[in-house]
């Protein structure tokens, strides 16, 4: 370790930090986004326009912002609440925000996935008098994935980077220990290099992953070039 | 407030002023000059690191006590926190390269914005007829880009950079020619192989824009934290203990006058 | 806090807002255009060709923009050879090399975006087109990429949203855009709160209109969809139904 | 007089077309009754209102005696689901599953909604595929069926829930005479068990073998009605007759 | 003699499931052959095998007496792109294009791939939907027509492109009496124009009116061949036997 001048160690407590977050996160906004899918396609139109305004103004918001209003602002309404200085764990905070805006996305891609699910096999299922909560768990999302990984495996990688904007919160992810080290030692090009290095090899397990996922999701498919 | 631990929160990332040491441990002239001025003022003090962007609301929402991270006292900062007396100076340098070849500049020089001397007036212009056209990095949202649009904005093209390693990449590179900031930032980059190109030019600039220097952080209702952190400040620079560290991480005084 | 300061900024905004939204509206662009081929050649039977794509989306979506922003400008002006080639001439200046980054980020989210797309076409769809003697091109340019892009609409609008966010990463690289144009004016102003937020009220404009626009192609796309098909209607189709209740009318 | 499915004066508009103009029939227990009508008069339409897949616009459903709520509360919506239960449906288009095997996709149902023990669905699924002469593809995927073997899946799905009243859309469409006088046979012996069934179909041979009663639907509306061979000998609306002209059936051969 | 299609000895695998065991036939110009055989024998194996949507396992295909290449080179996807377009089909399924009206599936084809003019391609395909009886459609998308509504646009997409040789797999699945009269003219209309067409289908007595020649496939092999009169009065193989007597026109009525 060399010549990383002694940082691997707090290099590797960053990585973990930054997995541990996103995919803490991921299972988390997963749900939301679930959730945001199912009341934009609510029968009622307050709740759609609910949904619509959360999609749109976290979206339209820079991450960081909302990061910061979420834990500070969270932070000054838990004081005055409680009448004195309450710790907010950073890292509920963290993955808090990163949910928050992790199911904005997912939303739009579950709610594009739902609607690519043929009208025909949900009809079925209908037919046969399944509930409705049947009618989603066993037809609805099997087939949804198929519609749904790409988008949402590209979330995923996002997401996985975006951890690094919750350092502003005292979470030290792999970015932040990255640029510590790099400002420390006066050599960014090396130290971002290594931290792109680790990046790729989240990715890489991450693709495979996906890859098996996607294979499962096209059980019974058949294509044609 | 007695048995308290006082928690102060630095960058980590601003050598030498502050950084960490491999074990993760914040180490530089912050921690050096916050845990003199503790021991004076009878203070338990604890050091954290905290990235730059959530510094202040950190201050203020009560995760910190007091900021040491090399922070200059600003005006605009003044809004939201208190600051104790200076404990640092700031020493502003231009560096450009040596290929640019400049006319030769005399680097004793000094300029003081505060004072309005006739003959200070004539020096910034002559850097400024120097400069004229030249392309100036600069570390953005800092008194220096504040300086260098107020003074030169209108004979030179600005550029910023959000981190002062980014701007030494590109001088290096040649994209910018020149680059503004303070003695301390610079100097590990000229004792550097890339520095080699590069050179300190023009005289020394301090005061008015650029604020009377570096101080604590503090929330403005501690009145009493900041009382006793400014006694503190009064007797190390008095002993010269403060003088030493900052020869010891500087290899400079930037502490006295 | 003070609202009259907010509208007071939004014109010193206005430049970095245009710089922002020519850098998204360019990348989107381009990454467009390289997505296209090469999402076709991900989804293609070939497994080189594929895996070479792959190599490609999975640098460019595996590692933090910042960090190719980053390698892309600072690494190339490190390199000698670079520095004393004609491609210097482009990759000096900060604008062509946001550009460029932001291009191929991009263009590899978008074309996993696409090949997603294109795979849940259905074969029978597909296969229709080729008993009629489509030719591989014309196959996929009026079925396969048609039918694909309206399934992947709204993952697809999620990245252009994301990458009018990116965007702001510019001024890491001394480009004045929105984030960079917001953060000199509170550094001369001193009123932080009141044109982060006016910056922030633009972005969630941009984004306001984009989602906007894609919801708009998005119905437009999916009229085959609608349940009762003649309720929102072209004028064609009121008129196709009144000629049958005409028809029936008539007839014994 | 107990009957297990009546419907009254049923309407159905598609925006501005109407499709249904007010249907009204009672099947009893037992019943098997066909639906006849050319393409587009609204047998489809008409099946998929009586397990409200589509919303009739107008009308009444009775099942098994108790009228069906039109409006879409809560309790409706349970209501519906448990009527579905037990109103099979074979589909024109099959529906099948794509993502489950021949045999996942006739014991989901059971399961989930009935409650069989996985195993004994599963052993009851095996059968019926025996008996639609499906045994051997239990475990293929839908896609990799020819069309006849896919709808004898879809009608394998809808006996495993054994409804009491069976919607049969073009049930014999894709299979060929062997098996659609397979289909008969098992169409009949469940009538024998008392279950009622609608057929919408047009194959006139099979309707008048398979059914007691016949339905002719056309422009929207109940145009004949009564007993298969009495009916297809003398029909007495000119539009049913030049209906069954054009049957070869009857033409040629 | 100028045999616009024939076929040696084609053999389709599906992993272990050998489904064609060597297929010979031979087309003239004008003929209607039909194709007969159980669910599953393989007809739609066949058709499709013709044009190439099935990579045939091994055989010669011949079109207008060229030989077709078997591998998958630049210069035969050319060569059987131009195939195809001489060769239409209609798919038992009908794969339409969900997101494109009637009308737009319709010129599509020949608009794209004869290079045929936008306006003129819409006026023949208003023609040829008002021969299917769906001119009040022209606007409407797949998903709000009826079953037969769909075949029958899907017949009009073939016919659009005015092919040589035609495959139908089973055209009439979806169709009333009324409508299979119709489409049985066409086709006759078709051949005395010369095209050939070759017709999957199970129902006999469509079999018999259209085509001048039946085939029975069984087994992945070519069981019985021959006229359709002689071949339905006289059959010779006793599977054949067994599959027209399950047939109610012989039957009963
Ligand atoms: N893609 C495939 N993979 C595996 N088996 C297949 C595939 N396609 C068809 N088969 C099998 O090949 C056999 C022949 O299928 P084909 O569709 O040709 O039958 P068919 O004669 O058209 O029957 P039908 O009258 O029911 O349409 C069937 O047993 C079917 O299960
Ligand atoms: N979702 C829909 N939107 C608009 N019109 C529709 C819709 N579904 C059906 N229709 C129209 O309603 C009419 C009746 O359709 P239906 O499917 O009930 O006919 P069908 O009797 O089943 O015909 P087939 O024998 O061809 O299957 C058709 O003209 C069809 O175009
Ligand atoms: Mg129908
Ligand atoms: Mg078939």
């Amino acid at each position: 370790m060399t010549e990383l001048q002694g940082f691997g160690d707090q290099i590797a407590l960053g990585a973990l930090t930054t997995l541990r977050t996103a995919v803490t996160s991921l299972a988390l906004g997963i749900g939301v986004g679930l959730c945001g899918a199912l009341a934009k396609r609510s029968r009622f139109q307050i709740i759609r326009w609910l949904a619509d305004c959360y999609t749109t103004i976290v979206r339209g918001v820079p991450e960081l912002l909302i990061i910061l209003i979420l834990y500070f602002g969270g932070t000054v309404a838990l004081t005055t609440v409680f009448g004195r200085y309450v710790e907010v764990d950073a890292f509920a905070a963290g993955v808090f925000a990163l949910t928050i805006v992790f199911g904005a996305y997912a939303t739009e891609v579950f709610r594009a996935a739902i609607q690519g699910v043929p009208s025909g096999q949900i009809e079925a299922a209908q037919a046969l008098g399944l509930s409705k909560f049947c009618v989603w768990h066993l037809v609805i999302l099997p087939q949804m994935w198929r519609y749904a990984l790409p988008g949402l495996g590209n979330l995923w990688l996002t997401l996985l980077k975006d951890t690094a904007l919750i350092s502003v919160v005292g979470l030290e992810d792999l970015m932040r220990k990255t640029s510590i080290a790099a400002g420390s030692t006066h050599d960014p090009l090396k130290f971002y290099s290594i931290a792109a290095g680790l990046y790729l090899l989240f990715t890489s397990v991450s693709l495979i992953g996906l890859t098996w996922l996607e294979r499962r999701a096209d059980r019974g498919v058949r294509f044609a070039q | 407030q007695d048995g308290k631990t006082i928690r102060i929160a630095t960058e980590g990332a601003f050598p030498p002023w502050n950084s960490v040491d491999t074990s993760g441990k914040p180490v530089g002239f912050d921690i050096d000059v916050g845990t003199a001025l503790c021991e004076r003022a009878k203070l338990k003090c604890e050091f954290a690191t905290q990235a730059w962007d959530g510094i202040i609301p950190a201050l203020n929402v009560g995760k910190f006590d007091a900021i040491m991270a090399g922070m200059s006292i600003t005006e605009k900062r003044k809004e939201v926190i208190a600051f104790s007396k200076p404990y640092a100076l700031t020493s502003n340098y231009f560096v450009v390269r040596k290929s640019l070849g400049l006319a030769e500049m005399a680097s004793h020089l000094k300029v003081n914005l505060s004072s309005e001397a006739e003959e200070e007036r004539g020096i910034l212009q002559a850097l400024k007829d120097a400069l004229n056209g030249k392309i100036i990095g600069v570390q953005g949202s800092t008194n220096a880009e504040a300086f260098v649009r107020e003074y030169f904005g209108d004979a030179v093209d600005i550029r910023t950079y959000d981190t002062q390693d980014n701007l030494n990449l590109d001088l290096v590179a040649g994209r910018i020619d020149a680059g503004l900031a303070d003695y301390s930032v610079w100097k590990a980059f000229l004792e550097s192989k890339d520095g080699a190109m590069a050179a300190l030019y023009g005289p020394r600039i301090s005061g008015g824009l650029f604020g009377p220097g570096v101080g604590i952080g503090l929330r403005k209702q501690d009145k009493d934290l900041a009382e006793r952190f400014n006694g503190a400040i009064e007797v190390i620079e008095a002993d010269g203990s403060l003088k030493a560290i900052s020869l010891k991480w500087f290899g400079a005084d930037l502490v006295s006058n | 806090m003070n609202l009259h300061l907010i509208v007071d900024v939004l014109p010193l905004l206005f430049e970095g807002m245009l710089l922002t939204a020519q850098l998204t509206a360019a990348s989107v662009a381009i990454g467009l255009l390289i997505a296209v081929p090469l999402a076709l050649l991900r989804t293609s039977p070939s497994s080189v060709l594929s895996y070479t794509i792959l190599l490609y989306t999975f640098v460019f979506r595996g590692t933090p923009l910042l960090v190719q922003l980053f390698l892309i400008y600072y690494g190339a002006g490190q390199l000698e050879w670079i520095r004393s080639s004609a491609a210097w001439r482009i990759l000096r200046e900060p604008y062509w090399c946001a550009l460029i980054t932001f291009s191929l980020n991009n263009g590899a989210y978008t074309t996993e975006i696409l090949r997603g797309g294109i795979r849940a076409v259905p074969s029978g769809e597909i296969e229709a087109a080729k008993a009629l003697g489509m030719s591989y091109a014309l196959r996929i340019r009026r079925i396969v990429l048609p039918a694909g892009f309206r399934l992947a609409l709204p993952a697809y609008a999620n990245e252009v949203v994301l990458m009018l966010k990116a965007s702001s990463l510019a001024s890491t690289i001394t480009l004045m855009e929105l984030t960079g144009t917001a953060r000199k004016i509170v550094a001369q102003t001193f009123s932080p709160y009141e044109v982060f937020i006016a910056a922030a009220l633009i972005y969630l404009g941009f984004t306001f209109l984009i989602v906007h626009l894609f919801g708009r192609l998005e119905r437009h796309m999916a009229k085959h969809q609608q349940r009762a098909g003649l309720k929102n209607n072209s004028r064609s189709r009121v008129r196709a139904a009144a000629k049958i209740s005409a028809s029936q009318k008539v007839a014994p | 007089m107990n009957a297990p499915l009546r419907v009254k004066n049923l309407k159905k508009r598609f925006g501005t077309l109407e499709v249904l103009k007010g249907i009204s029939m009672t099947a009893q227990r037992g019943d098997v009754i066909s639906i006849l009508g050319s393409s587009g008069s609204g047998k489809s339409t008409f099946l998929r209102c009586l397990n409200f897949l589509e919303e009739p616009s107008e009308g009444e459903i009775w099942i098994a005696e108790r009228r069906v709520r039109m409006s879409g509360s809560r309790a409706r919506r349970r209501e519906v689901n448990a009527l579905r239960a037990r109103l099979g449906m074979v589909f024109q288009h099959f529906n099948l599953w794509p993502w489950k095997t021949v045999l996942e996709n006739i014991v989901e149902a059971p399961v989930q909604v009935l409650g069989i023990a996985k195993q004994e669905a599963c052993l009851r699924a095996e059968e019926l595929l025996l008996k639609v002469g499906l045994a051997d593809k239990r475990h293929a995927y839908p896609a990799h069926l020819s069309g006849g073997q896919q709808q004898r899946v879809a009608i394998a799905r809808a006996l495993a829930m054994q409804p009491d009243i069976l919607l049969f859309d073009e049930p014999t469409s894709a299979l060929d005479p062997e098996l659609v006088g397979e289909v008969l046979k098992v169409i009949r012996s469940l009538a024998d068990e008392g279950r009622t069934m609608l057929i919408a179909t047009h194959e006139l041979g099979f309707a008048h073998h398979v059914s007691n009663r016949v339905v002719f639907l056309y422009q929207g509306q109940v145009e004949e009605e009564g007993n298969p061979d009495q009916l297809f000998s003398k029909p007495s609306s000119p539009r049913f007759k030049q209906f069954l002209s054009a049957h070869f059936g009857e033409r040629g051969q």
